[in-house]
């Protein structure tokens, strides 16, 4: 029936721009600071934020001056906390990155070349706002003040890891910081994350619920539901793609056939604002203006924080397999921490000094932190949780056939 | 108590919920202005304005994930599926979200949500508007299952489910919305007088858990659920054998007590399912059954159910257990 | 730890326009033919389509005259059959409905006041084209040369339907025509068809694939992926949205937060058009356009094809419970079959007395299909297929315990 | 013939069919550029080119729209699930759509699709990494569902599966992608000299729905798949028992002749699987045993399995059915 024909291609499948001995391909940056208004949140409309979704907003120019509407005005205290958290969050993976190597750990995943997302982003909210997570925002519970020993008990599945050695490393669970306990199939926070804001929404309180999503998982059909309900309910929830440019080897050309991930909520009708994700003030000051509009009941915002992604996916991958190994230094982005302390240097409120101070500080914090949480036990050799944790909290109750089987348990363990 | 059929009886379970716990929310495609596709909360929205009872987009995946994230932050989110059949655009977001989240965050965080739904066959549904997809759930740690037959226990288990504290299943049988079925389609009556349509109007549970001794006898136990239990009723007084007929009413947990008093009293034992039977919640059943009591059984556990196909739309009675099959099988395993 | 907060709403829930009691509200069309510019196909981007996303493709204006750089010029014979079809499909569907009341047919679902979606779409297409429709595009058969009786014989549920009453009325199969097996399940055919569209291209085929979704079904996870998948690789289908304004008694703004349905494909950088969906001349130029597309190798076109749902969603449903019941006749977008009517007899290719020629033709053709395939049975009398068609096509062959049951079924029939 | 682990078994079953039928498409995630996770189809990018070897984005239910549409316009997809807990989202695609489209379609339209997805515990993934779903689609007419358990029924099954003009799931016990997994974690052999890891490099199918006869013995029947093949050998050598060590292979359409003709021998019978045992595909094969050779059996059937509780991380050996609660099960079973 069909006529044969000649075509180019028969399934186009896009490339990725660069692959292992490949020069990194970036188009340069043309945003500056400046570029872009700050419209006022509380009567915004996605249209006013065409701008912002296919722009870029920035504070932070090239050489760490910061300028614009967009400049949050900080003071020097709230940034070196900002570049503390950060500082802390690097070293904190470096050191379980190592551990892991060991077999302390049986898995890791950094948030490397990206602490700025959680960090500026939960800064900016209030302590009762919800934090739903993704494995890559763990900083926020710094923010939060979690205490890094429970943090590395549960990456090391000891004894006294808070969620019972039940999940890998890296799914925290911190109910007291309102950080949502983490799980691995990506994206269905994101939607659920529209619900819990509803509740909050439901209940008259002044909440908001931050979520977060990667380039590769905004693919899922979770991302939709989440536009979708945010937009027709209007629910007190900032909702960002953190655009790290890579979903383990698959490049973000993949994930969309757009290089635009913003724009994706103005169709929905939730205004939009494409952010560069490494420069702190800009990051900071489009979620407290999303935190804003959340407060007053003017419901959701939608942000693509643009980053990269620059260690491996997992402690289970090599990139270099996938793409250039130069990738990061060439990328346009720069490096989070540098930026701010540069920022930081350049007004007169921090020094090289400082900041070798602040890293061996934070360096010993860790060590002092990782030596205590080892005496509760490792992966490499216990103690773990109990075997017992297996059946509790399944229901709120041990339904009878879960205590056969317990007792069954527990009689092979000889008791 | 009033006389009620099912789809009033869930609609009072709604109703006495929604007024006494202001955390309960209903929610779900139709179920809002429109009162849903089978009536069942008619007058809800009205009652109870449009924050607490609302139509939501059509997506149950969205639903799902909605109803987790209240669930999580302390509603309790009672979520109507349109037909059970729809239910599975969010079968990720229950078997692998909804069910783990308190045993994966140490208890941190958990999801007191209900999902109500419509299922199994004889409205000649065809393929998607006819399943009864119970046993695709019971396989899933951290859920409960529970299926309705009567107006009673449909109010009963509704309530149940919504004051519990983990996610709950809750199937209804939508051919016995507006009255039993004992498998004769031609024979179609209301449950007018029917013992269990008298119904308190106000609050009540049925114990999640607990089986239902729908008719007591001495030489074969059928259990059922769902419309089956009509149908099986029908072929135990077509079999003129003395059957313990019971009601399963919650699949997960089931109730141990009441299915080994019985197997242990008359040895033989035939189940009752409108699903396909490879992998059905009757192979569960049989297996647990002859487990636990091989040696009080004199026949082996016998399955009556939809067969291992698509369910049909013309041909429906002729691929849902009917009277004549169920009785067959109840001679056949009291012969053995 | 949250303050209680003053704030206006709660949850806020969209309330449809008008409800019964309501006087309806629609918002007056400004569009007229001309207004929008035809973009040269092959080279079209999604932003060069932003404006046809925004705006309303319209080729008839209110007085019915043709006009614009979308007039596909079509001779009065094409615009006849096209009227023809119309006209078909909706005496179809009012005999089948009066035979539901009866109980001939368990179910059914009408195309009423959308009867010029299937048929200007489907005539836009070459007869290779793969056509993957919801219930509401049946009339595609009668453009593909269906056999009214085999469609009716489906329809019943008797002896002689090819899908052997396995699904709903409705629920049409037809191979010959590349008129894919309609399923239940809202939503999946949308996703399933940028398959069908890629094994063509894959292929090296001139074939495209078309296909539709609802404004409610929209809102499922397969319309992201469609797009999604669709933007990435680049394939020969068409993804028709048609918003006819309600998805039961669920109005459209409930399946989105906005109200403009095109420019979501904007977002996935998909050519994007909104078409007056009751507009034959409009509806078959934009997809003649969308298929030139297809068939360079340009990938895929989003369609929001704008009508209106003039009847009940199906014979289940009394719409006067939950719209005003004069909504259908204030909507600015009229009945497609007046309007195509209506041209023809502008430009003297038709007149009353012909249309009613046809009108009593198609009666008399409807009567005669419907006589002839009741003798083949209906679902209140039979004969139905044999119930061994529960067992068949199950899987290409019939496994041993599929035997099993089946000879358990023969011999309870006593066979 | 070469020596193969399941990684490169599965490559070359992936190598042999694209080869052979030029509509034979491979897509996943990470599947093209990277080979996959696993590394299991490492090198086919290359070598077929991007259009028949691919990525895809990161979707699961949208990977299976795809399949089904490519499936019913003439090609045969093979899809990769990155990890089985993550096939939910597809769920809908698959049971609704994929598996019912023959027969919905009065055999118009079918989808010769093949997913393969890796399965099963003791690589530490925890809750969603971890998962056996597989009788989460047993119970599905229209699939067909088989479970790997070494290098040389991977290849073969596989193979199987594309030819099949039916959709299949394919299993592969992700435990046993590099070594046989007999239980103990300390001991982690590899493939090397074990006689299933001689495979051939050419084209072969091990037939879908026949078991294989991993132990012949004559004092009970044990009943595996998956990774739990290799963990039930090492407890029925523990246990001195002599024991028929069925590797069931194909679960949808399973081997009715080998396990009967075995159960007849032997009258007992204990099933080994990792799922939870709640409507595991463990209940459906006790069930059908007591069902069809009640006679034959001398003790109940009994199930070791997985509990009924989420997929722990750091204690997953104590979740797991090990060697020792294997062998105390056919203990248990031969003294009754
Ligand atoms: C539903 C589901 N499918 C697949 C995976 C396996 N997986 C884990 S992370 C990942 C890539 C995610 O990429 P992206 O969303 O961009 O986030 P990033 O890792 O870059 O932060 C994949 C495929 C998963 N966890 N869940
Ligand atoms: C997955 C799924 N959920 C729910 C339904 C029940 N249902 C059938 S049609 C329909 C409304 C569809 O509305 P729309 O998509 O706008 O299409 P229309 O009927 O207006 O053509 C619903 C909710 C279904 N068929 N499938
Ligand atoms: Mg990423
Ligand atoms: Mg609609």
């Amino acid at each position: 029936m069909a006529a044969k024909k000649k075509r180019v291609a028969t399934i186009q499948v896009p490339t990725a721009p660069a692959r292992p001995g490949d020069k990194p391909k970036f188009a340069a940056w043309t945003h500056q600071p400046g570029d872009l208004s700050r419209p006022d949140p509380l009567t915004c409309t996605a249209a006013d934020t065409t701008d912002h979704a296919h722009g870029l907003v920035r504070v932070l120019d090239d050489d760490a001056k910061a300028s614009g509407p967009w400049n949050p005005d900080l003071s020097p205290d709230e940034l070196r906390t900002g570049l503390e958290h950060m500082v802390r969050m690097r070293i904190f993976d470096d050191r379980m990155m190592k551990m892991q190597r060991t077999g302390k750990l049986s898995f890791y995943m950094r948030s490397l070349g990206e602490e700025c997302v959680a960090v500026a982003q939960t800064m900016a909210l209030e302590t009762q706002d919800w934090i739903f997570p993704t494995y890559r925002q763990p900083a926020a519970q710094f923010v939060r003040g979690r205490d890094m020993v429970s943090m590395i008990c549960h990456c090391i599945g000891n004894e006294k890891d808070n969620i019972l050695g039940r999940q890998m490393p890296v799914h925290y669970s911190y109910r007291t910081g309102r950080y949502i306990s983490v799980s691995s199939p990506v994206a269905t926070q994101f939607s659920q994350a529209v619900g819990v804001a509803m509740a909050s929404q439901y209940k008259g309180l002044d909440e908001c619920c931050i979520t977060w999503i990667g380039d590769g998982a905004s693919a899922e059909g979770d991302y939709h539901y989440a536009l979708n309900f945010a937009s027709v309910f209007k629910p007190p929830v900032i909702l960002n793609i953190v655009n790290n440019q890579w979903a383990i080897s698959t490049h973000a050309n993949l994930a969309s056939g757009s290089s635009n991930f913003a724009a994706r909520g103005l169709s929905y009708d939730v205004p939009s604002i494409r952010v560069d994700g490494n420069d702190f003030l800009a990051l900071y000051s489009v979620t407290k203006w999303a935190r804003e509009r959340a407060a007053s009941g003017a419901g959701a915002t939608h942000i693509e924080v643009l980053t990269y992604r620059a260690g491996a996916h997992s402690s289970s991958d090599d990139p270099s397999k996938y793409r250039p190994k130069d990738e990061d230094e060439v990328w346009p982005g720069g490096d989070p921490i540098e930026r701010l302390k540069a920022h930081l240097i350049s007004i007169g409120k921090w020094s090289e000094e400082q900041q070798n101070e602040l890293e061996e500080g934070i360096d010993s914090e860790v060590m002092a932190a990782y030596k205590e949480a080892v005496k509760f036990g490792d992966l490499a050799n216990g103690p773990y949780p109990s075997s017992d944790s297996i059946f509790t909290e399944v229901y709120e109750d041990i339904p009878w056939h879960l205590q056969e089987q317990w007792d069954e348990m527990k009689r092979l363990r000889g008791e | 108590m009033a006389e009620m059929n099912i789809v009033k009886a869930v609609n009072s379970a709604l109703d006495n919920m929604l007024e006494k716990d202001e955390n309960v929310l209903f929610f779900g495609q139709d179920a809002g202005y429109f009162g849903g596709v089978f009536g069942t909360s008619e007058g809800l929205q009205n009652k109870f304005g449009s924050h607490r009872v609302f139509d939501t987009p059509l997506s149950e995946g969205g639903i799902a994930a909605i109803a987790f994230g209240m669930g999580i932050n302390g509603l309790r989110p009672v979520a109507e599926i349109q037909f059970a059949d729809y239910i599975f655009p969010a079968y990720d977001q229950i078997v692998n979200e909804i069910a783990k989240v308190r045993h994966r965050s140490g208890g941190e965080f958990w999801c007191p949500v209900t999902f109500r739904t419509p299922a199994g066959g004889g409205i000649r549904g065809g393929h998607h508007h006819s399943q009864s997809p119970e046993s695709q759930f019971t396989h899933t740690p951290g859920l409960k299952v529970v299926y309705a037959s009567t107006p009673y226990n449909a109010k009963g288990l509704l309530i149940a489910a919504i004051e519990c504290n983990d996610p709950v299943i809750v199937l209804e049988p939508k051919r016995c919305y507006r009255g039993p079925f004992y498998g004769d389609p031609h024979n179609v009556p209301t449950w007018k007088d029917h013992p269990e349509a008298q119904v308190p109007e106000s609050h009540y549970t049925v114990e999640i858990g607990k089986a239902r001794l729908a008719l007591e006898g001495n030489e074969c136990t059928v259990i059922a659920w769902g419309a089956m239990v009509h149908v099986a009723q029908a072929a135990i007084r077509e079999s003129g054998i003395s059957c313990d007929l019971i009601d399963l009413q919650s699949l997960v947990p089931w109730d141990k007590e009441a299915i080994e008093a019985s197997i242990e009293k008359t040895g033989r034992c035939v189940i009752v399912h409108e699903a396909p039977k490879t992998s059905g919640f009757g192979a569960e059943m049989a297996a647990s059954i002859q487990e636990r009591c091989f040696w009080s059984l004199e026949a082996p556990v016998n399955r009556v159910t939809g067969w291992d196909t698509p369910f049909p739309h013309t041909t429906e009675w002729d691929y849902m257990p009917s009277p004549a099959r169920i009785a067959e099988a109840i001679h056949k395993t009291m012969e053995e």
